[in-house]
């Protein structure tokens, strides 16, 4: 269970950039990265944030490594699938296995822009908190309906993560996780349990709000932070040199 | 199954954005609609989010050896019907994006179509139908395997018409026996998981 | 002056169970007042009724010398009055900043911009919360969670505030930072009620105390008045401070006479000293 | 002989926070341990490295002359000697009736069903439960469900009982109850390792104390021991025992010598009484 994300979106670095800023760069970085036809830009979005995030916002590397692996593993598999499955015009020939070359520029593509888009999400995940995101969301008028229940849902999920990681070790030390059958049990019986603890608590949390005047909808809560046009301008600049690279590169091809 | 981040031609990307969109406008319209007749409703429908969120980041040991992540959409519609569960699951898959990098944010409408709509559709559809004669245990594996299984299917296709290689039957019966193998014994563990968690909630 | 006064009320749950049975019980302005009680004899309940969250079966409860209105404009006038801070603090933080939290009351309230700002601010300053404004609360011990729920509901500027457990689970240090804090709001006019099984802390606070067992009000008094009956004591599940009891032991057993047992550390260096010099 | 014994483990959570440092703990096969501390000094991640639930960043753990082996059989043997219970009685607590709960960890040992039985039937009986096997758990009140989460861990009939922080949010009686009900076990020879931030209680019952602070030992000894080093006790946000405390003022603010510091009501009462005779 996985948290250690929102720990580094609350003390990183680049905790006082304006979310706004951070959510544009990643997104629109992000699609950039998706519509290079050709996989130089997008691993040069890669190495890019990758630095961002090292440098600006202060991850520590080894942490970085550990998140990155599992999308850079999968990028590769799929590199591996798509060059020896996904292709008509075999290249090589391994002792009967097939490497198609059109396969492998596939391959290759996704792989870069599973490498640029998982760069972008990871930087605003690790530089922004959920919550912020939801509250610019808020502002760009997605209704108050969804974002209230996301921003309400937000502390909700770590007091439960809390708790179910109570509950497995209380499990795992009466030996419920011993063999799939125990496991299955063990899980059904957390998860039941973990559903009635839910419903108790938005009772619970229903009664506090009411004491507190609550009368049906939130009123909205989050820190007013507005884009410099410092931030503006770079936004622009880093953005458009690689939009200008997408261009230039985009006939480019490898294999 | 999430779609990766990066994984989809921007196109695609779109297109399910599109596809998803009145579904979710629907959705959120309902939320308004009962929240306004029940104050109570919102606080309860985020724990019962943040407990789809949670429950999907358990991991559920298979006999393949790979572990899978309970979604509780199966659940969800069943309990909140189709439409209200999409919303929920578009929050907890920008939640699993954001919190856990599962998934990502250009392919979240693809994966809201895959789990969030077809997967809840059919779990809600299949509990209504095979509830009539069937005990309700049976009607609730039943609902969330077959959601299951129609997810898997969905993110096939999903991925032929992005990937249609050297045609979409193809690659769509690549995408499809890759998933067989991996997929099919998680969904009989997702289907009886949640027989597991509806039985322990009756009895509660 | 009665500030709050709950004449007479039940309670039944809707599967039946009787939860209070009879309850009188008020409030002077500017007291501070222990309601003693095992686990489960109906503290909770009482106190939802404080400010209309449940609504009696039969009785009233009366704040500020008017019956609650139970309206919705009438409901929102008493919860600004009565502010209650429950048991989970975690039941209570639902926001992911803590300012965000401490303004939610405020906020509902109607009020302009600038003051939510300002009782933001004041608030966590009087609970020594200032500068965490930004922190999420799952990022906060034990002790800071409940002083942050304190300060939500102090930024409403209640007159009275009822806390449910304020102290359990709180380590000593944690405890008694609580206590102190209640004292400073206590001294600064408001009128507090806190509910508790904790005998040891009880006499340091109370002016007065009412002790509650099975949904019924069994006792009422200064705290040595309450102490002095430990039958009645001891029949709600509940005991003697331990410096009481320590006396208690010396005068029954040991025959050594003190009269009236103390009840804190202060009172029984009195009397000791006295015997001992 | 050492039944448990941590050598100088440390454990970082993979966020990086630092929450042991270098711990040496051990108990002697019958003994009653208190483990001392504040809210988040380390106490429940101690505990979870008993059983092998998480496993030191560095160091070892040795459990009946043997090293944890963290292979699956390794774990499986280690947790039927060590039992945790856990502080929330409501997160071991799932099943919907109480004999289910207890029969969970003996049916996972895959012990055959009339021993399960009778282990389940031996367990409620011991903690005084016996005729509550079909109530549904969470209808019980605190004390109860303690005393069957103590159940659930006697029916796997483990060596070593740890607990974390067992009388925390229960009322006197239940209190008092459960500290009965380990005093029993710990006579039939079960070793016990209690973890509180009770500083009252704990003479009551420990034979050694361990006060852990920040992920440190920082004291280590008998009641009387750890207690008379007043600032090492008050570095660790905790305080002397009430009854301690009065005699410290006494001492020191009045000048009449006791000597050492009597720690529990009986102790003070023979201080007291030859000195008032």
């Amino acid at each position: 269970m996985n948290v250690s994300v929102d720990y580094y979106a609350h003390t990183n670095g680049l905790r006082n950039t304006s979310p706004a800023f951070k959510m544009a760069l990643a997104l629109i970085t992000m699609i950039i990265s998706l519509a290079s036809p050709t996989p130089l830009i997008p691993f040069t979005v890669a190495v890019l944030m990758t630095l961002i995030i090292l440098l600006l916002a202060d991850i520590p590397p080894a942490y970085y490594l550990k998140f990155a692996a599992v999308p850079a593993g999968f990028g590769l598999l799929t590199l591996i699938l798509m060059a020896l499955f996904f292709g008509v015009n075999p290249v090589w020939s391994l002792m009967g296995i097939k490497v198609y070359s059109d396969g492998l520029n596939t391959g290759l593509l996704v792989f870069s822009r599973i490498m640029g888009g998982f760069t972008c999400l990871a930087f605003l995940a690790l530089t922004t908190p959920l919550n912020e995101i939801f509250q610019e969301l808020e502002r760009l008028r997605v209704p108050r309906a969804f974002t209230e229940i996301a921003l309400l849902m937000y502390r909700s999920v770590f007091i439960f993560l809390e708790e179910a990681s109570v509950m497995y070790h209380a499990q795992d030390t009466r030996l419920g996780y011993s063999g799939i059958r125990n496991s299955y049990r063990s899980l059904g019986l957390l998860a039941g349990n973990l559903f009635i603890r839910s419903w108790l608590r938005g009772e619970a949390l229903y009664r506090s709000m009411e004491s507190r005047c609550y009368q049906e909808n939130l009123p909205s809560m989050g820190k007013q932070t507005s884009t410099s046009p410092g931030e503006l301008a770079l936004l622009l600049l880093f953005d458009g040199l690689l939009v200008l690279g997408v261009i230039l590169t985009s006939r480019l091809t490898i294999f | 199954m999430h779609i990766m981040e990066g994984f989809l031609p921007w196109q695609w990307c779109l297109f399910w954005y599109l596809i998803s969109a009145p579904v979710i406008i629907y959705g959120i319209m309902r939320i308004i609609r009962i929240s306004d007749e029940n104050p109570e409703a919102k606080p309860l429908l985020a724990v019962s989010g943040a407990f789809m969120f949670v429950l999907s980041s358990l991991k559920l040991p298979s006999v393949t050896g790979s572990c899978s992540h309970p979604t509780g959409n199966g659940l969800g519609a069943v309990l909140f019907g189709p439409a209200v569960t999409s919303v929920m699951a578009l929050i907890v898959l920008i939640f699993q994006a954001v919190l856990l990098a599962h998934g990502g944010l250009t392919t979240l409408g693809a994966n809201v179509f895959s789990m969030g709509i077809v997967g809840p559709v059919f779990a809600w559809g299949i509990y209504r139908l095979a509830g009539k004669g069937l005990s309700s245990s049976v009607a609730v594996f039943l609902a969330a395997f077959l959601g299951d299984i129609m997810t898997y299917v969905t993110t096939s296709v999903q991925l032929a018409m992005a990937f249609p290689i050297p045609g979409f039957s193809e690659a769509l019966m690549k995408f499809m026996v890759i998933f067989a193998y991996t997929q099919l014994p998680l969904a009989v563990a997702e289907g009886l998981l949640t027989v597991v968690i509806f039985e322990n909630i009756l009895k509660l | 002056m009665r500030i709050i006064e709950a004449v007479d009320i039940t309670y039944t749950y809707p599967d039946g169970t009787e939860a209070l049975r009879g309850i009188n019980f008020h409030a002077e302005k500017g007291e501070m007042i222990a309601l003693l009680g095992p686990n489960g004899a109906g503290k909770s309940t009482l106190f939802l009724h404080f400010n209309g969250i449940l609504r009696p079966t039969s009785g009233k409860v009366v704040v500020d010398g008017e019956e609650i209105d139970y309206s919705k404009s009438g409901l929102s006038r008493v919860r600004q009055k009565v502010g209650i801070v429950f048991q989970n603090p975690d039941d209570q933080l639902f926001a992911p900043r803590v300012a965000e939290d401490v303004a939610f009351g405020p906020l509902n309230m109607g009020l302009p911009e600038d003051e939510v700002e300002r009782r933001v601010r004041e608030s966590l300053e009087r609970v020594g919360m200032a500068g965490y404004e930004d922190r999420p609360p799952h990022h906060l011990s034990g002790g800071e969670k409940k002083r942050v729920a304190i300060a939500c509901i102090l930024a409403m500027e209640p007159e009275i505030m009822v806390l449910d457990e304020p102290t359990s689970g709180l380590d000593p240090r944690g405890a008694s930072q609580i206590l102190r804090l209640l004292h400073e709001l206590n001294d600064a006019g408001m009128t507090i009620i806190i509910s508790t099984h904790d005998v040891d802390m009880t006499p340091l606070y109370a002016d007065r105390v009412y002790v509650i067992s099975n949904g019924e009000i069994i006792s009422e008094g200064t705290p040595h008045s309450v102490f002095s009956d430990i039958e009645t004591v001891r029949g709600a599940d509940l005991r003697l401070p331990r410096i009481a009891h320590l006396i208690e032991i010396l005068q029954k057993e040991d025959d050594i006479q003190f009269g009236d047992y103390p009840l804190t550390i202060g009172e029984a260096r009195r009397k000791l000293r006295e015997r001992l010099r």
